[in-house]
């Protein structure tokens, strides 16, 4: 009887579908997946070390590098975890425009796993129109930081300025018609809250349209129909978070379960699956935009109607604002050390996460009363998600390896660090 | 001392021990307790005027000044209490009122004692609103920065100037919100350690201003090294950014230099990046020195020594050179079968080399010479030449002490002199000897007869407990050194005190242990090889023109022989005579070992890199005992060669006793105009003189002619007018200058200045006139 | 053990004490020295500079308070800190009256701007300067304990208390006319 | 009747066919793309782009080499070197921003005392090579310094509109 073996396929690092630098080594009886291996760590670029030698805040905007579709949520984390060790107390505002983005962010991840998903999965239109939508998202993200994706824009004790009050607007070209500029400019006529209110009363419709295109599709639903079902107990052993978790059926939601920020002061729900296959997932996730865009409603109205600071009162931990540092000494002398040397942590040690869109992110900082952390962990979702791997794959076929992989929404930023 | 009960004190809930009359504040230190503070300074008197430094103590009805509020038993203090913490909030306010918004143009910006105590205890933000002060500033010299406005009045540096530098030069004028740290008069300070109020001073007021604006704090890499220019070898921090030498400040050491540094150790590192820098070897081709490679420079070197008659090759060696570098060039002078090798580059008189003491140094360990009741210097400015022995002498004056000096110039002191004896070069023997009659002690062979000021001398040092006799530099390079010595050392004896020697450089100490002299193996000294000529010569970090008692000679010496020089600049006698210059690392940035004056060796690490090509010393002359086919010459670090030098050394066994008390003929006598040599503070080596910043000082030596008011009207010459110098074969015209410091009949006219390589040895008979 | 500065550092000090003042000063001065230990004659530095400036005609110079640094054997700053410090001690050539109006807060309240305004505008000068015959100088003091008479100036050793503009003017008048007989 | 209902729905493709028709709905629609690089997207004034460095009125650089912005760079992409000018002034005289290192965090404009270096709204640029000897990547002083004339109306003008939000 001849010998039967299996054969190794290695699956990436530059296949397109990898997400990435992925790298799977993948078992192979016939086209079955017999193991799969994932090998991580191309991306790596020690964010944890170099965060060892860095104040504090200079930490902040290479957190926008980690999970690099959800930045402000992994911001979100990092300052979280540093107010946790200072004690320091946020204004409300800023809890709320930290909600408000950080819900901006789920819809910016998720629009772009939709995307990336489906075109994975062989839909090429749902990209385009999910990219559509996150172009306004990324305006709004460059209106309030100055930057598209990597926003540098949470600082400890709040944010770095207030929401801008005129929403940036296109310019007449020698190409465009007047009319046309009208057009564009229909929801930038005010400012960033307009914009954003106007965007939610869009969104669902556009969600609806995704869910046309893909959500009774055949062949999406042939895809992803009981591929990589995961069941809930193996699930909490596998320490899966965010949607993966929610997809097998179990209602756990840090916004939910640990409120942070504004949560606790927002209506939302959580969905959650029942079968613990991807198309469970999928529809978790639908729901979540929709969900997400119910808290961005509510923050936007309490943001219209409530003025006041963003950013602590407490120089020790938060430059004062510009126009105090440039007569007052106090002022000058905390921006001069806050800036060169930053502040220090008394010896202590904090853990702190939030819900990012793929799961629960969490910093865990030991600081030893210097001005940089004596170690910092992060704590990112994808990782035990990327765990997974072989067992969500096994028994399945070659070309599932690919749903399984969009379905886990896996981003190397953070898994590698 | 018989009462040494500790009692106890309760601070911040914790029981801490002191023993009465300790101020709170010395308590709270040591227990690592932080009390934000000002005006208290270690080291400096109490002022509690900065009132930053308020705690609450129980029963007392306001809070104290912790520095300024003496322990008692059972006390308690609560130095974080909000009432505590609110009252130096409020301090903190006042001090930030009139205090400018400069953090970001001044250079104590993020090292400023005002930020952090600020950030730590005070507001985030000022109630403030009217206009602050302005105060202009003075300019006080080319090494302190002054900007009055930031000053907060704390009055350490004045205070330093009162109790440390024993001038009293800053003060504070006008009163309220009027007054003013300043100088008052616009003048340079003139203070050897005026330095220090840069680091004293908690806020920018006071600055480097070589320094100025080129780095900030945390930019700069902080090194540990021993300062190379005088004896006492203090301990520096050395401030690198980018591979190069930003600054150096003090280190704290209490048994060796406390937490001062003179301004010669502070600056000296300026003359480390200098157009004359030596970059890459040179070797004489076609009569010009031309730049090769390292490998050709080692390759002809080793040629040269190899195929030298060993007899006619010598070394000099500079006394600032490390013990590695001195160990290292004797072995391999000594295994080339040469003795002729020697540190003593300025000494005069070699006559007494029998005698020598086997390893010269203080006498006394440096804290001892606070507890003389009795010191005679001879031949020493010991306030510039060694300012940090000075400070601990100073501090036996201020404890009853009596300080008595016999010097051919009057130097100023800045503390009373109970007696001095200025007289001649040739009169110090005289009135040395002069004190060894009324001593009753040996003469040497010197007719003397003790007059009333020898005897009060002699009586001084007689009745001391503890006393010092201490040769400075002066008596070193003097033509009758060895005669001195003798006189000295029968003084020391008679009289029951302990004989000292203040030698030249950072290792003169070392240099004899390292065995950097001829006589233990019966070769030439620096007298002998100038008198003799050499067919080859090494020079270690020597300014030939310079760092030799007999430049003319030298000069001599050098034409006659093949030169090899290892040497961190290009001196224009180098360009002019030296066949292959080999740039080696300066100090700073080489590794290797000082032994100092009290005998404490010290070794350091490099800190910045060499410059160009330059390569440390050691590793240069292991490279040439490899070519030149000699043992033993496989070292791989510094380390191995101290190690070695320290086998060889065995233990180290201070000792000033002569060896040989026979006597000698003084050689100097009175002639019509004699010229007084000596080397100015800030002309020691070639790093100093280097130094821009110290020889803009009062104390950098302005090229000049100094005579008495006698002398100058006995030859018809004006203060100010310019003279003509002859000695020898060689003349100089330079400017005169009147001055009350020197005696009759003398003309001082220092070596190791521009202009003294036209002249011979420093002590000579010369004439003067009108140019 | 003291840490009190000692005058030995300055190489230009004059050593010869004879020719620093007049033997009449000299004299007054060593009396107040002869008041204080030996080691404490400093202590008569604030008695010397008053010696001096009247003898100067009520001011002192630089040249003048060295001379007193070093008949005392004092650091010349020091010397200078005192006499800065002091509002008696005038630095600069003052007129023959010199009015020193109190601004301190009694004096504030009860209207000593109004007096200094006066002042000003009659005498023509600004505090701080001297009018230009060389009669009056206006400065500005700290409170000279005289809170309950004010608003007040003093003018030679002598108190003016209650003021007011016109009172003022009639001092003047008085003064103006004393000088010129 | 669910199952013939499911039945006919699978095999008339009519999920399929609704799916078309949100695609081809959008045949008709007004195309939200644009024609860069003659059309351009609104940038807003607080846009982290190429920096610039920028003067006073009177045409005196800001900058006074705090060296703030070299501090608090995360990427230690900032180089000054610094020294007395000759009328005593604090001025730098290197200002190297290597744009390699650069992660254009806006921090160095944040720490800026005196509003000297700047991000502008460019973010159309290019390097004719990155040879480390032509530097062609580092924005040094003079580059910076030309930046900011070039763009000084409009950095002014968005500065003024910023400076309530800072």
């Amino acid at each position: 009887m001849a010998e039967i073996r299996n054969y190794t396929l290695n699956f990436g690092p530059q296949h397109p579908a990898a997400h990435g630098v992925l790298r799977l080594v993948l078992e192979m009886d016939g086209e079955v997946i017999q193991r799969a291996d994932p090998h991580v760590g191309l991306l790596h670029r020690g964010t944890e070390k170099l965060a060892e030698h860095k104040p504090y805040n200079h930490s902040i905007p290479y957190m926008d590098r980690l999970d690099y579709v959800s930045m402000m949520c992994n911001e979100h984390g990092y300052v979280g975890t540093i107010e946790k060790l200072l004690s320091v107390e946020v204004p409300e505002r800023a809890q709320y425009i930290r909600v408000l983005f950080d819900e901006i962010t789920r819809i910016l991840n998720h629009l772009m796993w939709l995307g990336a998903h489906a075109l994975d999965v062989g839909a090429m239109t749902v990209f385009l129109y999910a990219f559509r939508e996150r172009e306004d998202l990324m305006d709004c993200y460059e209106a309030v930081s100055g930057a598209r994706l990597h926003a540098a824009y949470y600082r400890v004790g709040g944010v770095y300025r207030d929401l801008p009050e005129q929403m940036p607007r296109y310019e007449m070209s020698h190409l465009g018609s007047e009319k046309e500029m009208k057009y564009r400019n229909q929801a930038r006529e005010g400012s960033l809250l307009d914009f954003i209110e106007d965007f939610t009363e869009r969104f669902p419709g556009y969600v609806d349209e995704y869910e046309t295109l893909l959500t009774d599709n055949r062949i999406w639903k042939q895809r992803l129909v009981d591929i990589g079902v995961v069941t809930p107990e193996r699930a909490r052993q596998l320490g899966f978070t965010g949607p993966m978790i929610r997809g097998s059926g179990i209602a756990w939601d840090l916004r939910k379960k640990q409120p942070y920020a504004a949560y606790d002061k927002v209506d939302f729900d959580i969905p959650i699956g029942s079968n613990g296959d991807s198309y469970d997932r999928y529809l978790v996730r639908i729901e979540e935009m929709r969900q997400s865009n119910r808290i961005m409603k509510q923050c936007v109205d309490w943001l219209k109607n409530n003025p006041g600071p963003v950013m602590v009162g407490d120089y020790k931990v938060a430059p004062p604002p510009r126009e105090k540092m440039k007569d007052d000494m106090e002022a000058l002398i905390h921006h001069f050390k806050l800036f060169s040397e930053g502040y220090s942590i008394p010896e202590s040690e904090a853990y702190f996460a939030v819900e990012a869109p793929k799961g629960e992110f969490g910093c865990y900082i030991i600081a030893d009363g210097a001005n940089k952390p004596y170690r910092l962990k992060i704590r990112a979702p994808g990782f035990a998600h990327m765990a997974a791997m072989d067992e969500m794959t096994k028994g399945h076929m070659l070309a599932d390896v690919v749903a399984v992989i969009g379905t886990m929404d896996v981003v190397f930023g953070e898994i590698d660090r | 001392m018989s009462e040494q009960q500790t009692i106890t004190v309760e601070v911040d809930g914790k029981k801490l021990e002191a023993s009465p009359g300790q101020m709170l504040i010395e308590v709270t230190d040591a227990a690592g307790i932080t009390v934000p503070r000002f005006c208290y300074h270690k080291k400096l008197s109490v002022a509690a005027n900065c009132r930053m430094c308020l705690v609450e103590v129980e029963n007392a009805p306001k809070p104290l000044p912790a520095c300024a509020t003496p322990v008692a038993d059972g006390m308690k203090a609560w130095t974080c209490s909000p009432l505590a913490r609110q009252a130096q909030k409020g301090t903190m306010e006042f001090l930030l009122i009139n205090h400018p918004l400069d953090c970001p143009i001044c250079d104590q910006g993020g090292e400023c004692e005002l930020q952090d105590v600020a950030m730590g205890f005070g507001e985030g933000i000022s109630r403030f609103a009217e206009a602050k002060r302005v105060v202009a500033s003075h300019n006080i010299g080319p090494l302190i920065a002054t900007d009055m406005t930031r000053c907060i009045h704390c009055t350490r540096c004045v205070r330093f100037g009162d109790e440390v530098a024993g001038i009293r030069e800053l003060g504070a004028t006008g009163r309220g919100e009027h007054m003013k740290i300043g100088v008052y008069v616009e003048r340079s300070v003139s203070s050897e350690l005026s330095g220090n109020v840069i680091d004293l001073c908690p806020v920018g007021a006071l600055t480097s201003k070589p320094f100025r604006y080129r780095a900030r704090a945390w930019e700069l890499t902080q090194y540990d090294s021993v300062a190379a220019h005088d004896g006492v070898g203090s301990n520096i921090h050395v401030h690198v950014r980018n591979h190069q030498v930003m600054r150096t400040v003090p280190k704290d050491n209490e048994a060796v230099n406390e937490t001062w540094i003179s301004d010669r150790d502070r600056f000296s590192y300026l003359g480390l990046y200098t157009e004359d820098r030596l970059l890459k070897p040179m070797l004489r081709q076609d009569g010009q020195l031309q730049e090769v490679e390292w490998q050709q420079a080692l390759l002809e070197s080793a040629e040269l020594l190899k195929t030298v008659d060993a007899a006619r090759l010598g070394a000099l060696v500079s006394p600032g050179s490390t013990l590695e570098e001195m160990h290292l060039l004797q072995k391999l002078l000594r295994e080339l079968g040469s003795n002729n090798i020697d540190h003593r580059l300025r000494q005069a008189d070699f006559r007494g080399d029998a005698a020598d003491p086997a390893a010269p140094w203080l006498g006394q360990s440096f804290a001892d010479l606070e507890n003389n009741e009795a010191v005679l210097l001879v031949g020493s400015w010991l306030r510039k030449d060694q300012p940090l022995l000075n400070h601990r002498v100073r501090k036996s004056v201020l404890a009853g002490g009596q300080v008595m000096v016999i010097n051919p110039v009057d130097y100023d002191f800045n503390y009373g002199l109970s007696n001095k004896l200025i007289g001649a070069p040739a009169d110090m023997v005289a009135h040395l000897a002069g004190v060894a009659a009324a001593l009753g002690a040996d003469t040497a062979g010197v007719d003397a007869s003790a007059g009333a000021e020898h005897q009060a001398i002699a009586e001084a040092l007689k009745a001391a407990a503890k006393g010092l006799v201490l040769l400075g530099s002066m008596a070193q390079v003097h033509p009758d050194f060895s005669l001195l010595r003798l006189l000295a050392n029968n003084i020391a004896q008679a009289a029951n005190v302990d004989l000292g020697f203040v030698g030249e450089g950072a290792n003169s100490t070392g240099a004899k242990l390292a065995g950097a002299v001829p006589h233990s193996g019966g070769g030439l000294s620096v007298a002998g090889m100038l008198k003799q000529g050499l067919d080859a010569c090494i020079l270690l970090n020597v300014e030939p023109e310079f760092d030799v008692a007999n430049p003319v000679a030298m000069a001599g010496l050098l034409n006659g022989a093949k030169v090899v020089a290892l040497t961190t600049h290009l001196s224009p006698w180098l360009l002019e005579y030296a066949d292959l210059v080999l740039p080696v690392a300066a100090t700073l940035e080489t590794s290797g070992t000082f032994v100092n004056l009290q005998g404490d060796l010290q070794s350091f690490n490099g800190t910045a890199r060499p410059v160009g090509e330059a390569r440390p010393a050691w590793k240069v002359l292991r490279v040439l005992g490899n070519l030149a086919d000699l043992e033993d010459f496989d070292y791989e670090s510094s380390q191995d060669v101290r190690d070695e030098a320290l086998q060889s050394i065995g233990e180290i066994k201070l000792d000033n006793s002569l060896a040989d008390t026979s006597a000698v003929a003084a050689s100097l006598i009175s002639t019509e105009l004699q010229r007084i040599g000596g080397v100015p503070p800030y002309s020691v080596d070639m790093l100093v003189r280097r130094s821009s910043a110290l020889q803009h000082t009062p104390d950098g030596w302005k090229a000049s002619l100094h005579v008495s008011a006698d002398t100058a009207s006995q030859l018809g010459l004006m203060d100010g007018g310019s003279a003509v110098l002859r000695q020898g074969e060689g003349e100089i015209t330079l400017p005169l200058v009147v001055d009350g410091r020197v005696p009759p009949a003398c003309v001082w006219m220092p070596s190791g200045v521009p202009g003294s390589e036209l002249l011979g040895e420093g002590f000579a008979a010369v004439s003067l006139e009108k140019a | 053990m003291t840490l009190r500065c000692e005058p030995w550092a300055r190489a230009d000090k004059r050593a010869d004490k004879e020719t620093l003042f007049s033997p009449q000063i000299r004299a007054e001065i060593d009396q107040w020295v002869a008041k204080y230990p030996d080691e404490w004659k400093q202590s008569a530095v604030m008695a010397s500079l008053r010696i001096v400036q009247d003898d100067n005609g009520g001011y002192l110079t630089r040249e003048l308070m060295d001379r007193i640094a070093d008949y005392l054997d004092m650091p010349p700053i020091a010397v200078y800190e005192v006499a800065t410090f002091y509002s008696m001690y005038e630095l600069s050539e003052v007129g023959a009256h010199k009015i020193c109006v109190c601004t301190n807060v009694s004096c504030m309240i009860c209207g000593s701007e109004n007096i200094v305004d006066h002042l000003e505008k009659r005498l023509g000068i600004k505090l701080g300067q001297t009018t230009e015959d060389g009669k009056f100088t206006l400065k500005e003091v700290e409170c000279l304990g005289a809170c309950g008479g004010a608003p007040m100036f003093q003018i030679g050793k002598q108190y003016y208390e209650n003021l007011t503009p016109e009172l003022v003017d009639s001092i003047l008048d008085s003064l103006e006319q004393d000088n010129g007989e | 009747m669910k199952t013939v209902i499911h039945y006919i729905r699978s095999l008339f493709l009519l999920e399929l066919f609704k799916g078309m028709s949100v695609t081809g709905r959008y045949l008709f629609k007004k195309k939200f793309t644009l024609n860069y690089p003659e059309q351009k997207a609104p940038v807003s004034p607080r846009f982290r782009g190429l920096h610039a460095q920028r003067r006073y009125s009177n045409g005196e650089e800001r900058c006074i080499a705090c060296k703030l912005c070299e501090a608090v760079c995360p990427a230690n992409a900032i180089t000054i070197e610094a020294e007395p000018r000759e009328d005593g002034s604090r001025r730098t005289t290197r200002y190297d921003i290597d744009l390699f290192k650069c992660i254009f965090c806006g921090f160095c404009e944040e720490s800026c005392p005196v509003d000297a270096i700047v991000e502008t709204r460019l973010y159309e640029y290019h390097f004719e090579d990155t040879d480390k000897k032509t530097g062609a990547y580092i924005m040094t002083k003079e580059k910076l310094l030309a930046m900011g004339d070039k763009y000084e109306a409009q950095l002014a003008e968005d500065l003024a509109a910023q400076a309530k939000y800072r």
